[in-house]
């Protein structure tokens, strides 16, 4: 018998063998007054994992209290598989995003497969509809093959994810940086829709309610998934590969049928989805919520290999598994439901009174642990913060404003794979699917309508981490508020946001302080933005020998179209329209994609944002917008004001003759975050300027399919074929990727 | 006109269709799961894409065995329309319903994009709404869409006539650039790209309604004689 | 009794198999110049339980049924029996 | 001297085989019950050309970057010399 190879409780204090599972010894002893004994194998497996930073946000629950979670429209804040905010007619909009960093790192197609995989199960556990997919993902620089091979399998994988089952991936962005070679981050959000009725919570109530295990069967795959997530990436890590998961989208797309068919069902009582830490965190979470205890027969579940002790079916993070709980005596119709589906639902144990989880194997007791002591009395840790010698040193710095070719420079930026076309990434994902797709990728939000309603949604994911680089405050802020802006300029309300920490080791002082600073800039972004906080995730120790990636917090943000005649586009609409810049040129191209074209590297100070200007003028923006004076709509972000308005022509018959907004050359061309452009009719301009006084009238777009940018002294700086820059933008990517062996 | 949508596990673009062709065609359509057998109360079929059975084999292998596939065979026999739109192509050409195989494409990328498709053949029922010679826009979405016939068999589409629509560019390795192809019999047609996603100038195009009108109308027509 | 049956799935000659042409390809630009071709086929690994004389007919059905398409796959098979310990 | 190379790319144990889990079914529904597992994997073949004593390190060197995939996948491969006619 596998169980007698396991080492006692007795060994396991004596040698030590915690600290293989991740844990020290204060949190070992933690565990044993919890227990109040010896935890064995099994059980200190299960603290392990339920301790993990993965699971238990240790390290960074003291951060994200500070996260603006409440307001009028949010039903479901954090805590649950995902965020719920009501969008009217008893309708809610469900979302969440989710890291699968680690995993993709060492096998990337099916990494990011099952990182898709996990966030949907969050979606429809709630009772929802998953209606769309957006990702944001971080490399290295392309020339590196590695970087090119975790790339296209990275793309490759979630496209084989949602096409498959179905879901539209509408959106989201890429940024190539060395900063991540060798730990690229790969970030999923899923956005689902329900009715305010048919919300469900992931609780085991009822004593004696059966407890319903549903999907795939439990494998050694993933064993210890969650703790490998919370680990820096090592040689070793090569050695942990069999950490990775193989995910089926087939059996997902099943079970997303039958779980909503069984979230309509009334007898129904809690369901949650087995996501990191499968077993244990499902039914440990479960019934901590609902103040009850489980009992589960490990015998009763399915395996798909022979012999697996209770550590491994409790660790294991086999893919698209789900947890239920029914009302005592509805189980036979809970079985055939999903036998209809072609799925086998299988009781594994029921719900108790002792607030405890109590697994049996083999007719034996292999575990019996508090809930409580599983699910929320992990420690938490406040770790010492240092403010890094290089930030002073780039607060020091004079403002970076180099002078350069600017038509040359132009073209180069748009080469640059963080500002190219994207197209070779989302051509191969169906973002169609569902047709409710009303804006495709290649804009600056995607909206997706809501059959039977006017309405739509708006979503995007951003994340500048350059500025986080530089200022972790300030770069947070930029994330959030550019995330509004791609919404605002898309005709959408800005509803709140679900964010992924992707970060270092927070054991060192200067990575905790970037978590510190940036939490700050983001919390203070959402309140002022009043975008709250609905959900999340955090990934820590993303590092690897050469250091920690850039400080990444993605934002996910939604929002709500009223009318899908508010809907805009970026892209200019006719020749003669007018075109209006919005915002304002510092001078400072710190962080910018143009210093790291002229340098190779960061460094510098970031332009403080006011965030109650900066809610204001978004909010004239979306009435303009909403009042239907505005033809297309764009934010200025990477590669500056330049390269909007070529974005603003690419996909077009188009071209625009422009005057710089007012300020130095070179920032006035391509200073990141300035504003934003739009393109306004003969008709609309009087409308216009009576909601955005402040916008200057620059130019106009041509039927020439040239771009003439002019100074203010009316001399021309750039003058250029639109179809030239088009070409070098939509080829860059497949042009990098091909090019070397 | 009443169209029975075959929704197999796996399935994915049944909504689509559904509401195709109930939204914005105005007729009847009701979902079918793969294990009815009786569809006589239905006037035309529709077999919608997705991944059926995960795509895991062969695209269509496996749905090709489920029960419904004997009532589909049975009504394509009785000359009632039946069309199979990406998955339901390739789960037609494994049933042996239309001559054929296919392969992954030739990049081994999945496409999902507007293309323009050339009507090839409007003389049938589900294109007589069209031109022959117009170019549509219409999107494809899949990865495995390249179209496999031997030479021989290539002849003999050809010589039939049952070549109804072509890439207007070359997109996936296709045999002949081949996007969609009709029995014989002239009822049964399989196609890559998806009419049904271009049916709303909202979501992009609206060139695909008409083949769904084409079907009503010849459905019309047929029954205004007997009716 | 016991099989253990593989099944080799291949292309008909003259079908063109693009995975087959990409990795030749891949392998090309990654410096083996001196690979001249790659085919890619699939294989199945059965196991089944059945009489010793109608073990090749059953697979057989099996592959002219589901397992390959005539249209573009050509099979094989080999059987080999488990001795259980 | 030119050499034929068939490549057997196999599950590593443990990993999850979804396609094999369907054919399985598949096949039980088409009345084949006897069938206890199915497991689906790849084969390559490949023709190259290299000097005797390089065609096993080669093949292993492209068979770990690119035919199969280490983290997942085992893999071993068979040599025969094509004799030219
Ligand atoms: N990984 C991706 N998946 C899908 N779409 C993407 C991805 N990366 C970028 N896109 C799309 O490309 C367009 C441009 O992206 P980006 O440059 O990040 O826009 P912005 O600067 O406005 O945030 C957007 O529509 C975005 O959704
Ligand atoms: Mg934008």
């Amino acid at each position: 018998m596998q169980l007698l190879r396991e080492p006692s409780a007795e060994m396991i204090e004596e040698q030590r063998l915690y600290e293989e599972m991740g844990m020290t010894a204060d949190e070992y002893q933690l565990a044993v007054k919890e227990l109040g004994r010896k935890p064995n194998y099994t059980e200190l497996g299960l603290f392990s994992v339920m301790w993990s930073e993965h699971c238990s946000y240790k390290n960074s629950k003291v951060l994200l209290k500070k996260f603006p979670v409440e307001g009028p429209r949010v039903l479901q804040g954090p805590g649950e598989g995902a965020g719920i905010i009501d969008i009217d007619d008893e309708q809610a909009v469900v979302f969440k995003i989710e890291s699968h960093n680690h995993p993709s790192a060492v096998e990337p197609y099916e990494g990011a497969a099952t990182g898709v995989g996990g966030i949907i199960r969050d979606v429809f556990s709630m009772g929802a509809r998953p209606v769309a997919l957006l990702n944001s993902l971080r490399f290295g620089e392309l020339k590196n093959p590695r970087v090119r091979y975790l790339f296209e399998g990275v793309v490759a994988g979630i496209a084989g994810y949602g096409n498959c089952i179905g879901i539209p991936t509408v959106g989201g962005e890429i940024q190539f940086d060395d900063g991540y070679e060798g730990n690229p981050l790969v970030n999923a959000m899923c956005v689902g829709l329900i009715d305010h009725k048919d919300i469900q919570k992931g609780q085991a109530k009822g004593i004696g309610n059966p407890v319903l295990y549903v999907g795939a069967s439990t494998g050694r795959d993933g064993i210890h998934g969650a703790t490998f997530a919370s680990e820096e990436l090592s040689e070793d890590s090569e050695a942990k590969r069999p950490a990775v998961q193989v995910g089926d989208p087939f059996m997902e797309k099943l079970l997303v049928e039958a779980c909503l068919e069984a979230t309509k069902h009334p007898k129904l009582v809690g369901i949650q989805d087995m996501g990191a830490a499968g077993l244990t965190s499902s039914s440990a979470e479960m019934a901590s919520k609902a103040g009850s205890g489980i009992r589960m027969n490990l015998d009763l579940v399915p395996q798909r290999e022979r012999n697996m002790t209770p550590y491994e079916m409790m660790l294991s993070e086999s893919q698209e598994r789900m947890l239920l709980v029914v009302e005592k005596g509805s189980e036979q119709e809970f079985i055939e439901m999903f036998e209809k589906w072609g799925l086998h639902a299988v009781e594994v144990g029921e719900v108790t009174d002792t607030k405890r989880l109590e697994l049996i194997h083999a007719g034996e007791t292999a575990a019996d642990v508090p809930v409580d002591a599983l699910a929320e009395e992990a420690p938490v840790y406040h770790k010492p913060s240092t403010e890094p010698e290089s930030f002073r040193a780039f607060q020091a710095q004079k403002p970076f404003l180099p002078e350069v070719d600017t038509a040359k420079t132009l073209e180069r930026l748009l080469e640059q794979p963080t500002i190219a076309s994207k197209e070779w990434v989302y051509g191969q994902y169906d973002y169609m699917v569902r047709t409710s797709t009303v804006v495709s990728p290649g804009s600056d939000a995607a909206v997706v309508r809501i059959r039977g309603t006017k309405k739509a949604l708006a979503m995007t994911t951003d994340c500048n981490s350059r500025y986080l680089f530089l200022d972790p405050y300030e770069g947070g802020k930029r994330a959030v508020t550019e995330a509004a802006r791609n919404i605002v300029v898309s005709g959408g309300e800005p509803l709140g946001v679900t964010d992924c920490l992707n970060y270092g080791s927070p054991d060192k002082p200067e990575i905790f302080w970037q978590l510190e600073r940036s939490t700050d800039g983001l919390s203070e972004a959402c309140r002022e933005l009043q975008t709250p906080v609905v959900g999340g995730n955090v990934s820590l120790y993303n590092e690897t020998a050469n250091g920690a990636v850039y400080p990444t917090p993605v934002i996910g943000m939604v929002g709500l179209i009223h009318d899908l005649d508010h809907v805009t586009t970026q892209q200019a609409k006719a020749a003669g329209d007018a075109v209006y810049f919005l915002g304002q040129v510092h001078g400072e191209l710190s962080g910018s994609e143009l210093q790291k074209l002229l340098q190779g590297s960061y460094s510098g100070r970031v332009v403080p944002i006011d965030l109650r200007e900066e809610k204001e003028q978004q909010q004239q923006v979306l009435k303009a917008i909403q009042a239907g004076a505005v033809n297309s709509a764009h934010d200025i972000s990477e590669g500056g004001m330049a390269c909007a308005a070529a974005e603003k022509l690419f996909g077009t018959a188009f071209g625009a003759e422009l005057t710089l907004p007012d300020g130095p050359v070179t920032a006035a061309l391509f200073e990141e975050g300035t504003g934003y452009l739009f393109t306004v009719s003969a008709e609309q301009k009087e409308q216009f300027a009576a909601y955005l006084p402040d916008a200057e009238e620059i130019g106009t777009i041509t039927d020439d399919q040239q771009l003439t940018l002019r100074n203010r002294s009316g001399e021309t700086i750039i003058s250029t074929e639109i179809r030239n820059l088009e070409e070098k933008w939509r080829g860059a990517i497949a042009c990098a990727l091909k090019s070397k062996g | 006109m009443k169209f029975a949508v075959i929704v197999f596990p796996g399935s994915n673009c049944d909504l689509d269709m559904y509401h195709a062709v109930t939204d914005a065609v105005g007729e009847q359509a009701e979902y079918v799961w793969h294990t009815e057998t009786d569809l006589d109360r239905f006037d035309g079929i529709l077999l919608p894409g997705g991944f059926s059975y995960g795509d895991y084999l062969r695209a269509g292998a496996i749905a090709r065995f489920s029960p419904v596939m004997e009532s589909v065979k049975q009504a394509a026999a009785e000359g009632k329309p039946v069309l199979g739109v990406c998955n339901g192509f390739q789960i037609l050409l494994e049933s042996g319903l239309l001559p054929g195989a296919m392969r992954r494409n030739e990049d081994l990328h999945f496409i999902c994009r507007t293309v323009p498709l050339q009507v090839k053949k409007a003389d049938t029922m589900f294109t007589s709404a069209y031109e022959a010679g117009e170019t549509l826009q219409i999107p494809v979405a899949h990865g495995e869409g390249n179209y496999y016939c031997s030479e021989t068999q290539l002849e003999e589409l050809k010589q039939n006539d049952q070549i109804v629509f072509t890439y207007g560019a070359a997109l996936n390795g296709s045999v002949a650039d081949i996007a969609g192809i009709v029995n014989e019999a002239g009822n049964v047609l399989g196609m890559m790209p998806h009419p049904e996603r271009a049916v709303e100038a909202l979501t992009g195009s609206e060139d695909g309604r008409r083949l769904f009108e084409s079907i009503v109308r010849q459905w019309r027509e047929k029954h205004a004689v007997t009716s | 009794m016991t099989y253990d049956v593989t099944v080799y799935v291949t292309w008909k000659e003259g079908v063109l198999d693009p995975q087959g042409t990409a990795v030749t390809e891949s392998l090309h630009k990654l410096g083996y110049g001196e690979v001249e071709s790659v085919s890619i086929s699939r294989m199945l690994q059965l196991r089944l339980e059945a009489a010793p004389e109608e073990v090749e007919s059953k697979v057989t059905e099996m592959c002219e049924k589901l397992l390959a398409n005539p249209v573009i796959e050509d099979y094989r098979f080999e059987v080999e029996e488990v001795v259980s310990t």
